[in-house]
């Protein structure tokens, strides 16, 4: 019953797969500078597909006009399988087989952290796109990771400005069961707690993240009878909030704060069941008059024949900063890269936002404002922007939460 | 005193729900002995021999194994106990070969089990004993999955034996054979067993095996022991004639 | 209060009819075909979808919604009876799991042809014209819709008992549940019973995704996010119960909303938030169930299906020359950082921690005979043991072996309640218990850093390079793989596989199997442990994904794709599939369907794995 | 001219044998267990099959039937080959199949198990339950038991009478009389003799000569998959050295 060995047969199968994925390819000579990109395009294509086409017309642009540093800028784009292990692995490709100056991308919150340790580890400069996480500048910040988007601790703040005016006693919590709408709610709670002395929570509904029980978590919020409810939930969660919550009646006499409600990734599927009166953080983008956003919104509509969403200003915001820092370097040599992203000034289609030399936090802000419906489907009105510099904790606190 | 039986069963019963399978059933097995268990289906065979071979528990009465109290051991234990068993539906193990599967057999008395070395016993001189016992040697290398139905039988046979044992169980052991077959695999088992000592209880459809190779022949029906005798004493019985044989006993 | 708890009630039983709709149709088809259907989910997913475009097309209104609602039943049923016909029926004869690993490349492929069609925004339904309302109990609003749900559910098990109960072709279906080449005998045209069933049970998904749409928007994580609950809805009632599969969505759904009724409850001093046990409630009811009732609350021993029986391959002892042939293959293995790029021997490190994790597997599934759904467990356990103790300051060598300590100890703990059951029960068991893992390590940040997990887990000192951290995976995973191809023709591997051959021959002959089943199960947790410790140096970071269902669906793929009655099988498992899966992403935005339609190929080609086929195309060789 | 063409047709197939088998060789996976095996059965005619356990009469039946086993060579069933139709298509022929072990769905009541087995009538003739009933007596009064609960007798009648309900003009009988008590095995004897004399062409693989006696045309021994002896059971017991080797009694 002898054998010689099984595998063989199996190994040379194997083999003419493993000459197209363990053979180094060619790099040009004479090459353009070349940026690695990951992100979690199959697992949540809502919000990237548009941000792909942000950086893409961001790329597009910054080539027209010469590139950065007299070189062309590349971007090599990667699926990280919404995996830290994935996202580490394609990283390490990005780096040292495509030899890419920086990283960018990142959207869930537990990939960005995974890639940015990934990024100290290895030295390279990570710019943090859309990861919300505070942690990622603050408690595991490091000295290669940069952050584009207003932090969850940004945006709550940003809400509980509109909030405190209020005055609401009785408050419901609504979110999904990860750290992200965790940290928002811990935020709230505190900030609340902080400046309206006296306030109470009557209620705390986690669901777990795309899998809410709507009818059973609205009818526990009404029975607490809330004056107020601060909502975590997002994409497929929301609507279903929203449509249960409606049909219920629950939101009548009811403030609702949205985290996110008013971003067009979810606030468009609800067309004309959008939800009237909530106030959000968002992106009306059909109603910002900057000269900034004017040319963004024409060059966007007129590459992609589609109106932008906060995906395509954050993906363009995104490859904006990694064209300045890398022209603010005058190389894309790493170690001048990450000086020069200390304190780097980038225009975005939200106005100039800065890189802060202290946690590596940018300025970007959000806009806040209320939910309304108008010709069929949802948009923003009463809005303002929020800078993001005005919803930072003061430098001390910041110092005492980042490693130093 | 005389030496203790192989087997002695002591006022067996056991119940299924509000059933009663087995009913105060007592008999033994003498040192050597060929015996066979028979009766009509649903007579309570299958159920006493579960109960002998430890895969029943009884409700009340003893099972005794050359002397020692086994009443409620598992098979595992009757095994070490020195009582082996081979199924109605034979058993082996079809993805390996042969000598693999009596070498198993013999493995489990001397298991050194997280050594990596590979099992003493697939070349030792006891598994070549029972391959060439029930003239298997030919066909060691074979898989046993491959093997016709009647060889099967004699590799379940030789696993049985492997651990040396005072009492053999055989559940319908010529199940599915022809009758020739039938009268060799019986000859030889009875052959192997009195070389080595073991004393046999079988339970058998095949009237002709039965008379053919019991010394003594134990009936039950309903439940209940109805007779124990020699095979000429138990063609002659009426009763049993009426419960079981019917006219197959015709001489 | 009791109002409330009332209309949670009425709540859970409206989810339930629907959770029931799609339970249904994976029940039927597992009874008839032994299928493990995991593209039952992306059913569910089409079925919405589909309505969406079909009530569009029709114009709205009453016509349009209940039109889309037959339509989109109609349509998803003509896709199952298109899988059944050009994928399912080539395999009936497969290892039942490899026909699981085929589904799982449909999952993929309808996943990434549905973004294709109908693009990646969510697209909320239109609601049932006419039952867009509520009405009042005890002053609190039930929508109407609901209500139609809740008198759904029953209604649909009626129907469902008629049809299996008073129709010839239900007669056929439980004739060929029990004992499908006896039906075939007896006249019945197998073929076109099972394509009948896939189309039904396709149709009743598509159905419930159809219906669901007035509660829930068609989005891409449809099919994913209620595939798990499925699977555990059936298991819990008993596997083909239809009446168990109701009641056990009806005890799920009502406790989930139970437990979102009672919220955030003050227990003497303690803070218990019952909402967040919905997270893994399913599961706790599944392990509850099943360690109680092996098979599930309704459920009887499923009879033995003949001629799909699988019969275990022989695992013959390696050649002369094969250790000597393995030592130069390491060899060079350890030769090629001289030759290969650093992302290459990343690249390799991964193939060498998988290898690892998918040969555990395989001691389970190939020498024990028992599937794993929740491997992933000790993986993750491994990595989490490993890199809390080096985040707490230990050095490497400790790490690794903490990680592997609480990986067996883990595997010890689970094994003994699992063990005692067998098949698809054991293999939903250990699913249980992974997500129950899963979910502590998701919840518990003060320990294991919740969702987002932790950072900054890199080997010490020489290790950090990606070189010689390469040669530690390496070395680590061919010593330990070489001891296990030692260990399948030891005393204990022989004995092992005996045990999976014929317990009772095996108990018979002195051996106790419920041990032997035990200490393979701790040596398999104990090596996937190893496995995520290396691993989690690797990375430099985890989180709860490492023991996620994801994970344990990977190793099953490695496993089944590469041939799990093998030595080598696992391993080259291991290494197409991540080369695949690699070369894959990097070459096209629709990796995911490519890669589904390679796995389908696969297991087309290679219905016992690729090694597994290759021994027996050789074995037929050498008979002829 | 159709008209007399399709008679000559019919009349030609009345002349040919009911099965016949030409060069069948069978095997399970690895193990090949009938070799180049050839018989022929008449219509009516009541062929047994002789030989131990893993001689390969079952697999010869099965082989009939395409169920479980890889074959090749030649089957042809009342003038049409039929070694390359699925079974089921085999069963709606006309061949009826009693297995070994019964195979009875345990979770359908009696009448169900036969129901699965029911065919559209042949040659003007569908069995009623009346006339099962009329059979087997027994099964009358349990024909709402689950067949699970049905003892060994019972359900080898249930087995039979489950296949009768396809009509069939060939009844292929694995092992009928294995593990039933010899009551029991006289009554199945009878029936098989009345199905016999109804007409119905039989092949049955036995071990019992006894249980066959009555009925049997001609014997056929076959022994590691290939035919050794075929004769009547006077031939039989007129060469006491066949006898002596394959059937001590």
């Amino acid at each position: 019953m002898k054998r010689s060995f099984p595998g063989l047969l199996g190994l040379a199968v194997a083999a003419s797969l493993a000459t197209a994925s363990l053979l180094p390819d060619r790099v040009a000579a004479q090459e353009p500078i070349r940026v690695g990109e990951l992100n979690s395009y199959k697992a949540i294509p809502a919000f990237l597909e548009p941000y792909k086409k942000g950086w893409e017309l961001a790329v597009e642009e910054i080539n027209a006009a010469g590139g950065v540093v007299g070189r062309k800028l590349e971007v090599v784009s990667r699926d990280d399988n919404a995996s830290p292990g994935d996202a580490v692995r394609v990283a390490e490709e990005l780096v040292s087989r495509e030899k890419v100056a920086l990283l960018t991308g990142g959207f869930l919150s537990h990939v960005g952290l995974a890639v940015a340790s990934f990024a100290n580890q290895q030295k390279v400069v990570f710019i943090a796109s859309e990861p919300l996480t505070d942690k990622l500048v603050w408690e595991s910040g490091n000295p290669y990771t940069f952050r584009l988007r207003a932090s969850t601790y940004m945006q709550v703040s940003m809400l509980v400005e509109e909030a405190v005016k209020l005055g609401k006693k009785r408050w419901a919590l609504v979110y999904p069961n990860y750290e992200y709408g965790q940290s928002a709610v811990a935020s709230f709670k505190a900030l609340m707690q902080a400046r309206q002395p006296g306030v109470e929570f009557v209620a705390e509904q986690a669901p777990p993240l795309g899998k809410i029980e709507a009818g059973a978590v609205t009818q526990a919020i009404a029975d607490a009878k809330p004056d107020a409810i601060f909502n975590v939930t997002f994409g497929p969660d929301l609507q279903k909030f929203v449509r249960e919550g409606t049909t219920r009646g629950i939101f009548n006499g009811v403030t609702v704060f949205s985290l996110l409600g008013g971003e067009p990734e979810y606030l468009d599927p609800l067309k004309d069941e959008a939800p009237v009166g909530w106030y959000v953080t968002g992106y009306p983008w059909d109603q910002i008059k900057t000269p900034e956003h004017d040319k963004f919104l024409a060059a966007y509509r007129a590459r992609w024949n589609d109106y932008p969403r906060l995906g395509s200003v954050v993906g363009y915001a995104a490859l904006k900063s990694v064209a300045a820092a890398i022209a603010k370097a005058g190389s894309p040599e790493t170690e001048k890269v990450r000086a020069a992203m200390a304190g780097l000034e980038v225009d975005t289609p939200f106005g100039r936002v800065t890189y802060r030399a202290l946690d590596h936090q940018s300025t970007m802000g959000a806009y806040v404002g209320r939910t309304a419906v108008k010709d069929g489907r949802g948009v923003m009105v009463d809005w303002r922007y929020e800078p993001g510099e005005k919803h930072l904790p003061p430098d001390d606190e910041v110092r005492k939460r980042r490693p130093q | 005193m005389t030496a203790p039986h192989a087997l002695a069963v002591e006022h067996l019963s056991k119940s299924f729900g509000g059933f009663r399978a087995v009913h105060d059933v007592s008999f033994h097995v003498a040192t050597g002995e060929v015996t066979a268990l028979i009766g009509p289906n649903g007579a309570g065979k299958t159920t006493t021999f579960n109960l002998v071979n430890g895969q029943l528990t009884p409700d009340s009465g003893r099972v005794l194994v050359a002397g020692t109290d086994v009443t409620g051991r598992d098979p595992r234990a009757l095994w070490r106990g020195g009582v082996a068993r081979t199924f109605q539906i034979t058993a082996t193990f079809p993805s390996m070969t042969v000598r693999e599967n009596v070498a198993i057999g013999v493995m489990a008395l001397a298991p050194h089990f997280w050594s990596l070395q590979r099992p003493a016993s697939l070349s030792g001189s006891a598994t070549d004993a029972l391959l060439a016992d029930v003239g298997l040697t030919g066909m060691a290398d074979l898989l046993a999955g491959t093997l016709a139905y009647g060889d099967l039988k004699r590799v379940e046979l030789a696993m049985a034996l492997a651990n040396a044992p005072s009492l053999l169980l055989m559940d319908e052991p010529t199940a599915g054979m022809a009758a020739a077959e039938r009268e060799a695999l019986m000859t030889l088992a009875v052959r192997v067993c009195k070389a080595r000592g073991a004393a046999i209880l079988f339970t058998e459809h095949d009237m002709s095996v039965v008379f053919r190779h019991a010394t003594r022949i134990f009936v039950m029906s309903a439940g209940e022991l109805v007779a124990t005798g020699t095979p000429e004493a138990i063609r002659r019985d009426p009763l049993v004639r009426e419960v079981y044989l019917g006219k197959a006993a015709a001489p | 209060m009791l109002a409330s708890l009332l209309i949670q009630t009425l709540n859970g039983l409206a989810s339930a009819s629907l959770l029931f709709l799609v339970a249904l149709g994976l029940s039927l088809i597992f009874g008839v075909t032994r299928i493990v259907n995991f593209a039952h989910g992306s059913f569910y997913m089409l079925g919405a979808y589909m309505a969406v475009s079909i009530n569009v097309w029709l114009g709205g209104g009453i016509l349009g919604f209940w039109g889309a609602v037959a339509g989109a039943a109609l349509a998803v049923a003509a896709i199952g009876l298109v899988m059944e016909l050009t994928i399912l029926r080539r395999i009936y004869r497969a290892p039942e799991l490899l026909q699981l690993v085929a589904t799982f490349g449909v999952v993929l492929l309808i996943k990434d042809a549905t973004l294709f069609i109908w693009g990646p925004e969510d697209i909320l339904g239109a609601r049932a014209p006419g039952l867009t309302g509520s009405i009042s109990i005890f002053g609190k609003r039930l929508p109407l819709y609901d209500v139609f749900l809740i008198l759904l559910g029953p209604a649909m098990l009626a129907a469902i008992w008629w049809l299996l109960r008073r129709t010839a072709w239900g007669l056929r279906v439980r004739a060929a549940t029990e004992d499908r080449g006896m039906a075939a005998a007896l006249g019945i045209d197998q073929a076109r019973l099972f394509t009948s069933v896939l189309a039904l049970g396709a149709g009743l998904a598509g159905l419930a995704g159809a219906l669901a749409l007035p509660r829930e928007p068609a989005s891409l994580g449809m099919d994913l996010s209620i595939i798990a609950d499925v699977f555990v809805v059936t298991v819990v009632g008993g596997l083909g119960s239809i009446p168990g599969a109701y009641l056990a969505a009806v005890i799920i759904s009502v406790i989930k909303a139970w437990c979102i009724g009672l919220g955030t409850v003050n227990v003497f001093g303690t803070v218990v938030s019952f909402t967040k046990l919905t997270l893994v409630a399913e599961f706790l009811v599944l392990a509850t169930v099943l360690v109680l009732r092996p098979h599930g609350l309704l459920g009887s021993e499923p009879p033995a299906q003949r001629g799909a029986a699988h019969v275990h391959a022989p695992l013959p002892e390696p050649a002369r020359g094969f250790w000597m042939a393995a030592g130069l293959g390491l060899v060079a293995m350890l030769a090629l950082p001289l030759f290969a790029d650093r992302y290459a021997l990343v690249l390799l490190t991964d193939i060498a921690v998988f290898a690892l994790l998918a040969s555990s597997l395989a001691i389970l599934m190939g020498w024990a005979g028992m599937a794993s759904f929740g491997h992933a467990a000790y993986f993750g356990a491994g990595a989490y043991g490993a890199a809390l103790a080096a985040l707490a300051g230990a050095p490497f060598a400790v790490s690794v072996a903490s990680g592997l300590i609480l990986a067996t100890g883990l595997a010890a703990l689970i094994g003994r309640l699992a063990v005692r059951t067998s098949g698809i029960s054991l293999a939903m068991l250990t699913l249980a218990f992974a997500q129950i893992l899963w979910a502590i390590a998701f919840q518990w940040d003060g320990v294991t850093g919740g969702s987002n997990g932790l950072v900054g887990v890199w080997p010490p000192g020489p290790l950090a390079s990606k070189t010689t951290y390469f040669l530690f995976a390496m070395l680590t995973a061919a010593v330990t793989l070489g001891l296990l191809w030692r260990l399948a023709h030891s005393p204990f591997g022989y004995a092992l596989r005996a045990t999976r051959d014929n317990p009772r021959r095996a108990e018979a002959s002195g051996f106790d199997t419920l041990a032997l089943r035990w200490s393979a199960f701790i040596l398999s947790g104990a090596i996937a442990g190893l496995a995520g410790a290396i691993f989690v140096f690797s990375k430099g970071s985890l989180s709860p994904d490492v023991l996620a269902i994801p994970r344990s669906v990977d190793a099953l793929v490695m496993v089944l794709l590469g041939g799990f009655e093998t030595l080598a099988g696992p391993i080259v498992g291991a290494l197409v599939f991540t080369l695949l899966a690699d070369w894959l992403t990097r070459t096209t935005d629709y990796w995911q369907a490519v890669l589904g339609a390679a796995i389908i190929t696969l297991t087309l080609i290679f219905p016992h794995g690729i090694v597994g086929t290759f021994e027996r195309w050789r074995a037929r060789g050498d008979r002829q | 001219m159709s008209r007399s063409a399709s008679t000559d047709a019919a009349a030609e197939r009345a002349a040919r044998p009911l099965l016949e088998i030409d060069g069948l060789s069978a095997s399970y996976g690895r193990a090949t267990v009938v070799h180049d095996l050839d018989l022929t059965v008449a219509r009516g005619e009541a062929l047994v099959l002789l030989g131990r356990n893993g001689a390969g009469k079952s697999t010869t039946l099965k082989s009939v039937m395409g169920l479980e086993v890889e074959r090749r060579g030649r089957i042809v069933f009342d003038g049409q080959g039929i070694d390359d139709w699925p079974t089921h298509r085999i069963a709606a022929a006309g061949i009826g199949y009693v297995p070994e072990d019964r195979r009875i769905f345990a979770g359908l009541t009696v009448t169900e198990n036969m129901a699965v087995g029911r065919l559209p009538p042949r040659d003007g003739h569908a069995w009623s339950e009346a006339e099962i009933w009329e059979l087997f007596p027994p099964l009358a009064a349990i024909r709402e038991r689950r067949a699970g609960y049905l003892s060994g007798g019972e359900q080898q009648m249930l087995a039979i009478a489950r296949t009768l309900m396809g009509n069939p003009r060939l009844l292929l009988l694995d092992e009928p009389s294995e593990g039933l008590a010899p009551v029991i095995l006289e009554r199945i004897a009878e029936a098989v003799g009345m199905l016999k004399s109804r007409g119905i062409a039989l092949v049955v693989s036995e071990q019992n000569l006894a249980f066959v006696r009555d009925f049997a045309d001609r014997l056929l021994i076959i022994e590691t998959g290939a035919k050794r002896f075929t004769g009547t059971i006077a031939d039989l017991a007129a060469d006491p050295s066949i006898a002596e080797r394959y059937l001590a009694v």
